[in-house]
């Protein structure tokens, strides 16, 4: 049997019933910039970085379904321009100093930024307060460069079935917190699936930062779209 | 056929710690052939103090006291083209650090109550530039038109974006040249 | 035996010269210079006027993440903070004895440094003054200058620089802020083909840097009555050496010199440093004031770098430049050489030992060894003690019980010579200055005394050539009576 | 810590009871157990947490969304000014540091002596007999110096609310213009028994033949609505009235609850017997939290005529009932699927759509949710008939609109219309003289200039939930702006990136315009930051955030022209305050000390 394809910027796509139009584009080993989509869970749909052109209809390509013969545009230039947009947008709204950070260079905030050419963050900066939670004896927990993608609090709630991590506040001031007044207090271990699904450096396992050399970290040989999947 | 006029740039740093000139050093060799289509206004290289006419300004460090906002001003009054090289230029980088905390509950920690400190109080004479309440990129001081980021950028990084602009290019930074880090 | 000209009388009376900036790195400084209508110095001061509060914002940060964010200080030394950061805290992960392969790769790493660094600061920045002359035309006096008129020796300036920036990409990951070191040892060790690589060139650099020291030797003996009065004062000593006497510019304990040369102290442990030293601030420089606690503020400032290291250790343990170091002792004589323009000539004779040194582990296997950390017992204080190029560098930090810094305290090469980067500024105004119209070169003077501490303020600088200049020439009220700029062809303008 | 527990298990007990320890419930529990300590307090949270069987992260998540729910103490009086820009025009802000300066407090801040809070609120629906405030969010309108004098002494003798002077909490409907739904002298009961006697096919095809669209302005046809939700397969189906009338400047939903809830209640009765629903809920906004009692004894009164709960009217199979709930300020529940997340007692985060609410709303379930407005309407074409309805107003809009009409005129309140209205006839009616502009369907709607009144309120020309604010000449079309931007920035629910971070940088923006350190660059960044939050952001609170700004741009430019004052771009903070500090710290004012905004 043949499947129904879609064309996403001219190269044709198969999907199968209930994929979203990021499924089937990964599947296919085509990329399309990302942050809060992981493949292993539900979409969130909040960053907005896989906004596509459906049929001319802007669509986060996270959540939106293919329809047979869809045209899907996603790597143009206006669309990349306000990709990168969001991107300094996430980057002036937390502390991202990347050239102390032990994620440098496998960070998918970082890759994605690298990929769409992003040269400044362009906006002013936010510099909010955001202080650490190190109560845990195993893991850090870094907030200044959390982007809300919310994964961690899928895994924990979805697979771990913790609920250690959840989204506070609102607007400019939403932040994540943890089911206790500390990590520590909660049931929160390494080997939750929310310790190992944050796509920046807010989780972090203590104490083995800086454990790969310049030149071997996961993004320096080969940009993210390179990687295809992107994950 | 007449030799084309060099390009006149000037470099300075503001808030940071020369890395980014260390970089452009690092163009080894290149240097010297890079000295035949280029003049040096003020720079660490020169001694011209303030800076006159120049094509290209680059700017190393972000903004933390008053006297960098003079310099800051003085190469985008002077300078066609300015550009922002390295992290603390771009995002105020590692000294930015410091913004969520006060001036004064710095300045305390760090000349009256640090270990090993005898009688401490705070410099206060009038030869000392004054600390601005937060580092700033300098993006958000005055209008900057390229970005070379980096802590530092590669020496082929920058090579890359001066030979662009030399060329009349738009710089671009393709994968292994643009980097945070 | 500190210097008169600090603080003035009536400096309401006085006019005020103002040499600005001289440069910044560990932020910025400048010269101030208060004399009367006869042009007598009644006060010179060096200002440090940046200031950035490491030691606070460094605090609430987890351990691990230290060595690489705290050489942001300085982009011309980054490895001296990186390795200094490493050892202190190799202390809290328990690393007592770190693997060979470890030690080697730092080590290596460091004299790269030393290396690059003794290099630029010679070659790019201060030849200019050494070989056109310290009042020689300006536009001449920087490397585009060296580079018409000697050709080679700014080639082999670049390539010094060049070579000892290649080791480091090696060791490091990176020219400048790598990441290889980390608590407890490193993250990689050389390869096959990058040892190679390095090795290939590693004789001529011995020899390249052989010749360096031999040119500034020949400069020194040529006008050796300039060399050896230009700002000279006499002043304690301190530096690093090993256990058995002999140089080591990666670690040790603290030996330390008075003025005659006898030693005051030595084997001095380095989380012990806090029972030598202790810091002043002054109101009008950002940067502190260390002195050693039993003699005072007063007495007990001191000098620090190449000055002070070859001439506090026994030996040096690489060949050639142990024959140069018994040279230039001989050359001084019983007591110490305190000329701040032979710090030039020890520069050189370590960056022969770096040189040396780096031959020397590039044909030891343990470089390419795969044993790279060692974990033991936690601790919560380390204290690591390094000679960066410019001079004995502390690092001290506590770590709490969640891994977080407490309490960091640094003092760098540049801090411990404030004092004595003063008296030379104020020494050379007496000996220039004093009683004459103020010129462009005399005020030259000044800063040929700075740049010959290769401060971590000329580091940056000096990248490159000289620092510009300012002079602004005001009466008692503060009204500006003249201008006087160096302007880029060297010609001064009066207006 | 124990005891702590205990304390708040006191009170908690009987909330949980009420409320039968349902989930869905948490956020009437929570605004209950706020009503009952001043603040939910860290051990509530645990208790809850322990009772309800819910991670105290979910909890906390919950309470921090809204902004009437304090996790800290916030004083016994928490005084909210109502700010929307019709409170700004009647002079709110004086009144505010008036009351703070007399009762020695910080706008924004607790008092110290944790007597009381002030601060501002989003618009609270009373823009005709403003400036309002909320106090303990019980409404306060017409606002003077006098009676805020009268307040402060109050306060200060801390008189309980309750003992207050009533007229204080009197509501006038300002009614002014009624037509067929204002002017219907509806009888309980009346609708219900014409849908039995049509049957409820044909009555929903009266409600399709009478082209009845939503009247919460999205204008989608209310009899489509209904057939898709009836013909959607699920457990259970549910009716919602959306009675968040969050939109600044609006107030018809606040009348209609006072004067025509059994209306509005018979037509979710209706839409229930149609769709096949036994639940119904109206999500009723925290502002208008003085309406619950009066709703709850309407309903009690339906229940007694048999309109309302089992076998409705003699019929068995006729099994229906509605609860009132309560939001907690945040304008973002207005969106319908929020509305539904908050209902379940969650976050009010806009779900991704599709799939929409008729299929999977309430619990997943098939639910209609309807305006208030549209739900009385409905009662009028089921005693009526569709065709009686659709010959009212124009082709394309049917029936009637109700305006809420604020600002500069004499006469502010309700006016209703047969759709097809010019704007100038509103602005004759109302008594609005000097006229400069009207902002139609508030923030997220459309600003009229002069030259076009002429247009029509229409679906296909301008279509409304209804506000109507009036700007006479006076006005700087700026500062509206400003005010709107504001008001989003502070309602994003912050899910989406472009909302989230967009509405803050495009509130900064317009205040470095309004410090005067505006320049051209400036005015190009925000032109790029409103075609970002239109095409990228999640719902319609981040699309339509820009509106205010890009229609006062393309008809008031000079507004913002007069703002750029910089030929050069200039920094958004001031230079020589950000030296303050370090001032203070050395003593210094000398020369050196001080910095220019430009050289």
């Amino acid at each position: 049997m043949n499947n129904p394809t879609f064309t996403l910027d001219g190269k044709t796509i198969p999907f199968t019933e209930g994929q979203t139009i990021i499924q089937a584009a990964i599947a296919a080993s085509v990329y399309i910039p990302h942050l809060c989509f992981n493949p292993e869970f539900k979409a969130h749909g909040s960053c907005k970085l896989c906004t596509v052109k459906a049929n001319g209809r802007k669509t986060a390509s996270c959540t939106a379904q293919p329809q047979p013969d869809m045209i899907v545009e996603s790597n143009i230039q206006e669309l990349n321009d306000e990709r990168r947009a969001l991107l300094q947008m996430l980057f002036v709204e937390g502390n991202h100093f990347c050239p102390s950070c032990e994620m440098s260079g496998q960070c998918q905030l970082q890759a994605t930024a690298y990929e769409l050419n992003m040269m400044s963050p362009h906006f002013d900066h936010f510099f909010p307060d955001r202080p650490l939670d190190a109560s845990h004896p195993e893991y850090l927990l870094d907030f200044n460069r959390c982007i809300l993608c919310s994964l961690c609090v899928q895994a924990s709630r979805d697979v771990d079935g913790k609920n250690v991590f959840a989204l506070a506040g609102r607007g400019i001031n939403s932040h994540l917190i943890v089911n206790a007044s500390q990590l520590a207090e909660t049931g929160f271990s390494g080997d939750d699936k929310a310790a190992h699904v944050c796509p920046v450096g807010v989780i972090l396992k203590k104490r083995v930062g800086f454990v790969v050399p310049v030149g071997q970290r996961k993004y320096d040989l080969l940009p993210i779209s390179a990687l295809a999947k992107g994950d | 056929m007449p030799v084309p006029a060099k390009l006149r740039v000037a470099t300075t740093s503001l808030a940071g710690c020369f890395g980014c000139h260390m970089s452009i050093l690092d163009i080894d060799e290149r240097l010297l052939a890079l000295l035949e289509l280029i003049e040096f206004d003020r720079s660490p290289l020169t001694d011209i103090k303030h800076c006159g006419p120049c094509d290209i300004g680059i700017i190393e460090g972000g903004v933390c006291n008053a006297e960098n906002v003079h310099v800051l001003r003085e190469f985008r009054a002077n300078c066609k083209t300015l550009i922002a090289i390295g992290a603390c230029a771009i995002n105020g980088g590692l000294p930015a650090q410091r913004n969520h905390l006060s001036v004064s509950t710095i300045l305390n920690e760090v000349y009256q109550t640090q270990h090993g400190l005898v009688g401490g109080f705070i410099p206060n004479d009038p030869e000392l530039p004054l600390l601005l309440d937060k580092v700033h990129p300098i993006h958000e001081v005055v209008k900057i038109d390229y970005f070379i980021p980096g802590c530092p950028p590669s020496a082929d990084a920058i090579w890359k974006v001066l030979t662009d602009l030399l060329a009349g290019k738009t710089p671009e930074l393709g994968h292994g040249l643009i980097s945070y880090d | 035996m500190s210097n008169s000209l600090e603080t003035a009388q009536h400096p309401e009376t006085l006019r005020r010269i103002a040499i600005d900036p001289i440069s910044r790195v560990e932020g910025h400084g400048k010269v101030t210079i208060l004399l009367d209508e006869n042009n007598h110095i009644h006060q010179v001061r060096l200002h440090i006027a940046e200031f950035r509060g490491f030691e606070k914002f460094i605090q609430g940060r987890p351990y691990w993440e230290v060595p690489v964010m705290v050489q942001r200080l300085c982009g011309i030394c980054p490895v001296s903070h990186h390795l200094a950061a490493s050892k202190a805290l190799d202390a809290i992960v328990g690393a007592k004895q770190l693997t060979p392969t470890a030690d080697k790769i730092r080590r290596l790493m460091h004299h790269g440094q030393m290396l690059q660094s003794h290099a630029l600061h010679f070659f790019h920045l201060c030849s200019p003054d050494l070989l056109f002359g310290f009042d020689s035309e300006v536009s001449q006096r920087n490397i585009v200058g060296i580079a018409a008129k000697y050709p080679e020796t700014a080639r082999r300036g670049i390539l010094l620089r060049k070579y000892g920036q290649e080791v480091i990409r090696h060791t490091a990951g990176k020219r400048i802020h790598g990441t290889s070191s980390v608590p407890g040892g490193v993250n990689k060790s050389l390869s096959l083909a990058e040892r190679d690589e390095l090795l290939k060139d590693s004789e001529e650099m011995v020899a390249w840097s052989r010749d360096a020291v031999q040119l500034v030797k020949e400069l020194h003996f040529k006008n050796s009555e300039l060399y050896n009065s230009f700002g000279a004062f006499s002043a304690n000593i301190m530096s690093l050496t090993a256990a058995d006497g002999s140089m080591d510019l990666y670690d040790g304990q603290l030996r330390g010199r008075d003025a005659a040369g006898h030693i005051m102290f030595d084997g001095v442990k380095d989380q012990d440093y806090t029972t030598l030293i202790a810091e002043q601030v002054k109101n009008w420089s950002y940067m502190k004031f260390p002195y050693l606690k039993t003699l005072g503020p007063e007495q007990g400032w001191y000098r620090v770098g190449p000055l002070s290291r070859v001439q506090n250790c026994d030996f040096i343990a690489t060949p050639l430049a142990e024959i140069e170091r018994r040279e230039f002792i001989a050359y001084s004589g019983k007591s110490l050489l305190h000329a701040p323009l032979a710090y030039h000539w020890t520069r050189m004779i370590e960056m022969l030992h770096a040189a040396e040194t780096i031959r020397d582990l590039l044909h030891d296997n343990d470089i390419m060894g795969s044993d790279l950390t060692v974990r033991g017992e936690r601790g919560f204080e380390g204290v690591g003690i390094i000679e960066a190029p410019r001079g004995t560098l502390i690092h001290h930090y506590r770590v709490d019980e969640n891994d977080l810094i407490s309490m960091c305290n640094l003092i760098v090469s540049t801090t411990h010579n404030n004092q004595a980067m003063n008296e030379a500024v104020r020494r050379v105004a007496q000996q220039y200055l004093h009683g004459h119209e103020i010129t462009e070169g005399l005020l030259n003077h000044i800063e040929v005394a700075i740049r010959a501490f290769d401060p971590c303020l000329s580091c940056a600088t000096h990248a490159l050539g000289k620092m510009p200049l300012e002079v602004e020439v005001l009466d008692a009220s503060g009204e500006q009576m003249s201008y006087l700029a160096r302007a880029g062809d060297g010609a001064s303008i009066n207006c | 810590m124990v005891s702590q527990v205990s304390t708040h298990a006191g009170y908690l007990d009987d909330i949980l009871a009420r409320h039968h320890h349902r989930t869905n419930q948490l956020l009437q529990v929570l605004i209950e157990a706020q009503a009952h300590y001043g603040y939910i307090h860290t051990s509530a949270i645990d208790y809850l947490s322990l009772q309800l069987q819910l991670p105290r992260a979910q909890i906390e998540g919950v309470a921090s969304f809204y902004s009437f729910l304090y996790l800290q103490p916030h004083g016994d009086y928490r005084v909210l000014f109502s700010d929307n820009i019709t409170d700004r025009m009647l002079g709110n802000m004086d009144l505010m540091l008036s009351l703070c300066k007399q009762l020695w407090v910080e706008p924004g801040k607790i008092s110290e002596d944790g007597l009381l809070f002030v601060s501002t609120t989003s618009c609270t629906g009373m823009c005709d007999q403003g400036p309002a405030l909320l106090i303990n969010n019980i409404a306060i309108n017409q606002l003077t110096g006098e009676r805020i004098n009268e307040i402060c002494v109050l306060i200060r003798e801390r008189v309980p609310l309750l003992e207050w002077p009533a007229e204080y909490f009197e509501i006038a409907d300002n009614i002014r213009r009624s037509d067929i739904l204002l002017g219907s002298n509806f009888q309980s009961g009346r609708s219900l028994t014409a849908l039995l006697q049509r049957g409820t096919a044909e009555t929903l095809q009266q409600i399709k033949v009478s082209r009845l669209r939503g009247r919460g302005g999205a204008g989608f046809s209310t009899g489509m609505k209904w057939e898709l939700c009836q013909a959607a397969t699920g457990r259970e189906h549910f009716v919602v009235c959306n009675a968040d009338e969050g939109e600044p400047g609006t107030f018809k939903d606040r009348v209609l609850l006072n004067r025509y809830a059994d209306m509005v209640f018979e037509g979710m009765t209706l839409c229930a017997r149609i769709i096949g629903a036994k639940r119904g809920f109206l999500y009723l906004r925290g502002e208008y939290r003085y309406l619950l009692e009066p709703l709850l004894s309407v309903l009690q009164g339906r229940r007694e005529k048999n309109l309302l709960g089992t076998s409705i009217l003699g019929n068995n199979d006729f099994n229906f009932d509605i609860e009132i709930h309560l939001g907690a300020g945040a304008y973002v529940c207005g969106e319908e699927s929020a509305l539904i997340e908050s209902l379940e007692g969650h976050r009010g985060t806009p779900r991704n759509r599709p799939p929409f609410p008729v299929t999977h709303g309430y619990l997943n379930q098939p639910t209609v949710v309807n305006n208030v407005e549209t739900f009385a309407a409905t009662c009028l074409i089921a005693q009526n008939g569709g065709a009686w309805y659709a010959g009212i107003g124009t082709d394309t809009s049917s029936g009637s609109k109700i305006l809420s009409v604020s600002g500069d005129c004499e006469r502010p309140g309700l006016y209703e219309y047969p759709f097809g209205v010019t704007v100038a006839q509103v602005l004759s009616d109302c008594g609005a003289k000097d006229t400069q502009a009207v902002q139609i369907s508030g923030p997220s709607g459309v600003c009229i200039a002069a030259g076009e009144f002429q247009r029509r309120i229409a679906f296909d020309d301008i279509p409304t939930a209804g506000a109507f604010m009036v700007f006479d000449q006076s006005r700087d079309m700026f500062e509206v702006a400003r005010n709107f931007v504001h008001f989003f920035a502070h309602e994003s629910c912050g899910f989406c990136t472009p909302c989230r971070v967009g509405t803050s940088l495009l509130s900064n923006m317009m205040d470095k315009l309004s410090q005067g350190h505006g320049s051209a660059c400036d005015l190009v960044e925000i032109e790029k930051l409103n075609l970002l939050l239109q095409s990228t952001s999640h719902c319609g609170l981040g699309h339509s955030a820009c509106n205010p700004v890009l229609d006062t741009i393309a008809k008031f430019k000079p507004a913002y022209d007069i703002r750029l004052t910089h030929k050069e771009f200039t920094p958004a903070f001031d230079l020589d305050s950000a030296l303050s500090q370090a001032r203070q710290m050395t003593g210094r004012d000398d020369a050196g000390a001080h910095l220019r905004e430009c050289e």
